[in-house]
């Protein structure tokens, strides 16, 4: 076993722990409260009223959008973050320090077009 | 500062049985305190961990608990009035009155539910805001948990796993209020979840590790915090951290005073409390994260002239111990920051807040990263910074350089922000006053009479 | 066995589960969600290698990310879980067990004689190494992915987005 | 800390930049032509269009600076191997800018007419064309993916452009699905490819499977098992996008519910695309594997399923009354022809790849620029009896019609014939008998071929006008468009005659291919 | 140690689970969780070479292909939204306008 891989196994230790104790609770709690059920206390809530038509009723298309340009961003996020690690010792180890800094600027001058694209098309804006 | 130094000077004087005593504690402590990255069979790397974060989950419980007292306490304060104080001193026993409450309370599952994922969701919340906590650097290495080389990126994909815990919820609750906040809560976590993903990336150019000790490592190397250096991305971060941890003013899909409670409106007792315990646990998290990338974790300057000055035995206890009461003081003030906004900014309609997340701190992240690489390759250029060895050194013209760019890099952005943002009808209050045309104003002043 | 197989053994399983769950389930939510447990297994797996940038990086995008979308979607379009219907192309669930077996027999067959099972690398996975690659030598498929990234972009919000007319 | 990457490569120098300089350029003019379109009036947006044809011009005139290169037969590799450019890389662009270029000029009219004009089309359009241009220069697995990913991404969200369209979207859904799981499938094979020999560079690639082929198989274990697997799982991926026989089921409803400039672009441009990389694949990285011992190479499994694919699109395409339908089914039986040129690994049959999709581009684009001008007011101009009468209404477009039809049809002395020939000659050529046989399936399929394509010119010269067609209006030809029309016939029916250009051409693109397969254990890319 | 076949057969089972659950799926939005599951044993098969052979290759393709796989996702989506929005339904089989 790489000396590595021991430092992730209190990550697993602490899952098993974390997700146990949640368990717990929930079934003390379950075990120690009263069980007195009526057809409205199961009711849905809607501010007293009878609950009217089914819940699960669409969106706006929005929320899907707002979702896309997260992934959009997290994906640049996540390549970005290898740049920003590796910027300073290859700007050394290359000799050429101004290449690395255009690589990634060429990469986020890319997407901004993206941005201003999006920007302009409307999707930040939630009121419209 | 007299303090410290009476208590320097009584170890110095110290007799010798107090300094063999110390000694002797730290032989005597198992071999995974001082070396758990090295263990060398089953009960160190498997018995020594689990009681390890057992101890850490506890604290971080009770503290979570008196963090709700302290959110009362703080509100009552800001509020003149007194607060929760009849149960035990200071009501100091609150909690535990409010946790005893919560589990005695009835188990409720509406009956419209899908109850596998209703139970799911808030353990999965909750998992994902306690596995967190196991990276974080409590203090130098053998007061951490664990230190993976991963750390921030873990953390981030943790995260990123828990929206999934709160929409679930809203989901399974089949009904119309949880559902919507759900949805809007997710939506707006995850705006600001990239807006932190990208201003984390220009605080990587200066630590050059995820690992959690070594960005505090990275600091102590240099002898700074990274604010001084990394000013702007520090308050794009702390202000989407307070969006995704969905607290006032973010707090709109779960406004409490004016709409129904956001997607745990279903939950009750004890369910409803393991969500309010992950989302307190979340703002720990994030202010640790906070306290460590941006204020230098458990370092403190100055805190390894201190331990110098005393004898080697004392050295590891006296860094451990500043280390962790400096990490806890800065985690607080954060803290404190957090229920300090609560109280003192009105909460922010949805198009502002989408607005905020994407035209605001987006664009602030992105400039970020750009003017910290071009700052970074002008230092270079100008012979202020070298790395020896992937460690970071500069004399003090260094230091002054980056703090100064640091700060100057604040009006670019601000620059930038207000150029692409001047028709924003947002949170520019004359044009959102001119947009309502007089004729569809409701209230006809007569002639004469002046509005109150 | 060492303890590094018994784990393998359980993530692998939690792999297999949840994508064996993906194809079994109705509701298309829950497959999402066993999608999810999948990978998080496959995260894991990652970990084991060493490739510890991948697993950081294969939660963030496809739990964190990828997967959201997904929910998100399920949501939005209220599917419900597919009618009583019968799945199409029955007899292939009952394939399914025989192609997975006769294609990893298969490539149990040939792995084993090509590479015979080195032992990894340590540090094959690390951020500076990947970050290091991808900077220099794959420059140009990395400035390529700005280029799809964008295209993606574009070309959702073109066809989710609803016009006014 | 860490031992760093033990040697860096040299930087790329301005050099490798000017290889790319096409594709830089072409880049620029897309990311342009979205700022443009935010920036124009509704009333303006065909503006971008003419926007994105100047960028293709530019782009044109920058690869012409590479045409010298190809004077030595050896490839020039930049960016540390990533990129590769030969004669196929470098005909190939031009073959894609045309495909552009004439799919942007067909549209302009067509989308004011459907009331889609938006500047994203044309810079989806420029998108794709990024991607095939850099599938045609890639020299590495990974830029080969990435960039094959860019261009059908962007043809799927092309086929759902019409987004209130049902079957625009169904199109676009069962396009996306099958483009999605074939990617799926030739990514499982490229890792598995990846796997065996170690290497994503194809130069390398092809040097270690070479070894493995000729005599690595003394050790415990046969590597060309696995590689057989994935041969099937890469071929398979491909043969999806080319839309080849047991994969094929996708292209017809694609090519029916896409917008009609969509389908004549997809019908050319990425389906050219997928031959670069076919031949790439199967002419560069895993030509080793072309015949081996004791085992099938992808010689002959490619040949059957070049007679499944000529045969089953030949025969379905009789039955169709929807032109694009027939022509979906009549271009995958142009797929099996071209797959014909590749199993006889002659240089007459790389030159009748080349030269028959220099030419298909221009004869299939023709058709569809003709049926797109039939879509007018309440005629959808789809079906084959919306042809009927067309000499007579608008002899000039059934006459350009007609050629291009003759040419699909590979009637003698049109450049479609010259085509079919070397393809078909390579085979006997190659001294094969099993070959031979093939030859003479393809002809009789060329053949039946000629039924479905007669019934075209009998619809537009000896049927009546139909009665439903009310208007007797000129088609919606611009004078651009008419004018390109009437220079593509011309080309069509001149390399007819006169092929000898054209050919020089496609022998660079077999020379290329022929010096690359002969030195594919030699050729170092770095 | 855990050997490289015991990946490999993982991801060549996961492969097939997918390439399986594409064609038996009713759900468009099931099968493209299908697909995802195929890429997803592409992406294990390059890891697990990649740290075995000691290239880095594998491994910058995995990350690519999850650039490349939110793309897809992205679009695949918003065709999926497009389709619903006309048809109201999301089932491969139905009452499809084009003939197969």
């Amino acid at each position: 076993m790489s000396n590595d891989l021991q430092n992730y196994i209190p990550l697993l230790m602490s899952f098993g722990l974390a997700s146990l104790i949640a368990t717990t609770l929930l079934i003390t709690s379950r075990l120690l409260g009263p069980r007195i059920q009526t057809r409205e206390k199961l009711m849905p809530y809607e501010c007293g009223n009878d609950p009217v038509g089914n819940a699960r009723d669409r969106f706006s298309v929005k929320f899907y959008l707002v979702c896309l340009l997260f992934i959009l961003f997290d994906i640049e996020a996540i390549i970005l973050i290898p740049w920003a690690v590796v910027y300073r010792a290859l700007a050394e180890e290359l000799g050429n320090k101004l290449f690395v800094y255009a690589e990634m600027m060429i990469f986020v001058a890319t997407l901004f077009v993206g941005y201003i694209y999006v920007w302009k098309k409307g999707v930040f804006d939630w009121s419209k | 500062m007299m303090i410290q130094w009476l208590w320097i000077t009584a170890l110095h004087v110290a007799p010798k049985w107090l300094e063999s005593l110390v000694e002797q504690l730290f032989a005597a402590l198992p071999v995974w305190l001082t070396s758990n990255l090295t263990p060398t069979d089953a009960t160190d790397f498997i018995v020594w961990p689990l009681l390890q974060i057992g101890v850490m989950l506890l604290i971080v419980l009770t503290v979570v608990a008196y963090l709700t007292l302290a959110e009362r306490k703080v509100s009552a304060w800001i509020q003149v009035r007194v607060g929760p104080n009849r149960t035990g001193p200071l009501g100091l026993l609150q909690p535990a009155a409010d946790g005893i409450k919560l589990l005695i309370k009835e188990d409720v599952i509406p009956f419209k539910a899908d109850k596998v994922v209703f139970t799911l969701a808030p353990i999965i919340s909750m998992v994902c805001a306690f596995i967190v906590l196991a990276v974080l650097p409590y203090g130098p290495h053998y007061a951490s948990i664990t230190n993976i080389n991963i750390g921030l990126l873990f953390i981030l994909s943790v995260s990123s796993v828990g929206v999934l815990g709160i929409i679930l919820g809203g989901w399974a609750s089949n009904s119309k209020y949880p559902l919507l906040g759900a949805l809007r809560s997710s939506a707006q976590m995850v705006s600001y979840e990239a807006a932190i993903g990208l201003t984390i990336v220009s605080a990587l150019i200066f630590t050059r590790t995820f690992s959690m000790q070594g960005i505090v490592e990275a600091q102590r190397s240099l002898g700074v915090w990274f604010i001084l250096f990394l000013f702007p991305s520090f308050i794009v971060f702390l202000v989407s951290a307070v969006a995704e941890t969905n607290r006032a003013p973010f707090d709109l899909a779960e406004a409490e005073s004016e709409l129904v409670g956001g997607f745990h409106t279903e939950y009750s007792g004890f369910r409803f409390s393991i969500f309010f315990i992950a989302e307190y646990t979340n703002m720990v998290v994030v202010s640790a994260i906070a306290a460590t990338l941006y204020l230098g974790g458990w370092y403190v300057p100055g805190m390894d002239w201190v331990a110098a000055q005393l004898p080697a035995a004392y050295r590891e206890a006296a860094l451990t111990l500043m280390g962790v009461t400096a990490f806890s003081i800065k985690c607080g003030a954060i803290l404190y920051l957090f229920i300090w906004m609560r109280w003192t900014f009105p909460r922010y309609r949805y198009d502002q807040l989408m607005e905020l997340g994407w035209k605001w701190l987006m664009p602030a992240a992105l400039a970020n990263i750009v003017l910290t690489a071009t700052i970074f390759i002008l230092g270079k250029e100008l012979g202020l910074v070298r790395s020896v060895k992937g460690v970071l050194e500069m004399a003090w013209q260094g230091k002054v350089f980056f703090t100064v760019a640091g700060f100057l890099s604040l009006f670019p952005i601000l620059a930038l922000l207000n150029a692409i943002n001047r028709n924003s009808r947002s949170f520019n209050l004359r044009a959102q006053r001119t947009t309502i045309p007089l004729s569809t104003r409701k209230v006809k002043l007569s002639p004469g009479v002046k509005p109150a | 066995m060492t303890f590094q197989q018994l784990l393998f053994i359980g993530f692998a399983a939690l792999v297999l589960g949840g994508g064996i769950a993906v194809v079994l389930l109705r509701n298309p939510l829950y497959g999402a969600f066993a999608l999810i447990t999948s990978f998080v297994g496959l995260s894991a797996l990652y970990v084991m290698m060493g490739a510890q940038f991948i697993g950081a990086a294969q939660i963030v995008v496809y739990a964190g990310a990828i997967m959201m979308l997904f929910v998100f979607v399920i949501m939005l379009l209220n599917v419900r879980a597919d009618e009583e219907r019968p799945p199409r192309h029955r007899f292939l669930v009952w394939l399914a067990a025989p192609l997975a077996l006769l294609l990893s027999a298969g490539l149990w067959l040939a792995v084993a004689g090509v590479q015979g099972d080195r032992a990894p690398s340590g540090e094959a996975g690390t951020v500076e190494r990947v970050g290091k690659n991808l900077m220099t030598r794959y420059l140009l498929p990395f400035e390529l992915t700005s280029v799809l990234i964008l295209l993606a972009v574009v070309g959702a919000l073109h066809l989710a987005k609803r016009e006014k007319e | 800390m860490l031992p760093l990457l033990v040697e860096l490569p040299p930087l790329p120098t301005l050099r490798d930049t000017a290889f790319i300089m096409p594709e830089i350029i072409l880049t620029l003019f897309a990311g342009a032509a979205l700022v443009l379109d935010v920036a124009l009036p509704r009333s303006k947006k065909h503006l971008t269009a003419y926007f994105s044809l100047i960028g293709l011009a530019f782009v044109a005139i920058a690869l012409a600076q590479q045409v010298a290169m190809t004077a030595s037969l050896l490839p020039i590799s930049a960016f540390y191997g990533m990129l590769f450019i030969d004669g196929l890389s470098v005909v190939f662009r031009f073959v894609f800018i045309v495909a552009a270029a004439f799919s942007i000029l067909y549209s302009i009219k067509y989308l004011e007419f459907e009331r889609e004009q938006r500047g994203e089309y044309y810079a989806l359009i420029l998108f794709s064309t990024l991607g095939m241009m850099f599938v045609a220069t890639s020299g590495d697995l990974i830029a080969l993916f990435v960039s094959f990913e860019l261009m059908s991404l962007s043809v799927y969200v092309l086929v759902g452009y019409f987004k209130r369209d049902k079957r625009s979207n169904e199109a676009a859904m069962k396009y996306f699905l099958t483009g999605i799981f074939s990617s799926a499938l030739m990514l499982y094979g490229l890792s598995l490819v990846y796997g065996v020999t170690g290497h994503t560079n194809l130069g390398l690639i092809s040097e270690t499977i070479a070894g493995y082929v000729q005599g690595g198989t003394a050790e415990s274990g046969d590597p060309r098992l696995l590689l057989m697997v994935a041969l099937v799982l890469v071929a398979a991926g491909l043969l999806f996008k080319i839309a080849a026989v047991p994969f094929h089921m996708w292209a017809p409803d694609a090519y029916e519910g896409a917008p009609t400039t969509v389908t004549a672009f997809m019908s050319v441009g990425p389906k050219a695309g997928a031959y670069v990389l076919l031949a790439r694949m199967l002419l560069f990285a895993l030509a080793p594997m072309r015949e081996m011992e004791n085992l099938p190479g992808w010689a002959a499994l490619l040949a059957v399923v070049a007679v499944l694919t000529m045969t089953v699109g030949n025969l379905a395409a009789v039955t169709q009354d929807n032109v694009k339908r027939l022509l979906a089914y009549s271009s995958i039986a142009h797929a099996g022809y071209i797959l014909l040129g590749i199993v006889s690994g002659t240089d007459m049959g790389y030159q009748g790849v080349a030269f028959h999709i220099m030419t298909y581009t221009l004869m299939n684009t023709g058709v569809f620029a003709i049926i797109i001008a039939l879509h007018r007011q309440g005629v959808i101009g789809e079906n084959l009896n919306d042809l009927n009468g067309l000499f007579s209404r608008a002899p000039s477009a059934a006459v350009l019609m007609l050629i291009f039809i003759l040419g699909l049809a590979g009637i003698p002395s049109t450049a479609g014939f010259v085509g079919k020939f070397f393809l078909f000659g390579s085979l006997i050529q190659s001294g094969k008998p099993w070959l031979t046989y093939i030859a003479i399936i393809a002809v009789l399929n060329a053949v039946v071929a000629f039924y479905y394509y007669a019934r075209f010119a009998r619809a537009m010269f000896l049927n009546a006008p139909s009665e439903n067609i009310a208007d007797a209006s000129p088609l919606l030809l611009a004078p651009s468009v008419r004018i390109t029309l009437t220079l593509s016939a011309i080309a069509v029916l001149f390399f007819g005659i006169y092929p000898q250009p054209l050919i020089n051409v496609a022998d660079i693109v077999a020379q290329s291919i022929t010096t690359v397969y002969a030195q594919s254990s030699g050729i170092a890319l770095r | 140690m855990v050997p490289l076949s015991w990946y490999l057969i993982l991801s060549a089972a996961l492969f097939a689970i997918g390439a399986v659950g594409v064609f038996v799926k009713n759900n468009i939005i099931s099968t493209l969780l299908c697909l995802e599951l195929m890429l997803n044993a592409a992406n294990l098969a390059f890891v697990a070479f990649s740290i075995f052979q000691g290239t880095i290759e594998g491994q910058l393709f995995v990350i690519l292909v999850m650039a490349v796989a939110a793309a897809e996702a992205g679009v695949g989506l918003a065709i999926v939204i497009a389709l619903f929005r006309n048809r109201e339904t999301l089932d491969v089989d139905e009452s499809s306008l084009l003939k197969l």
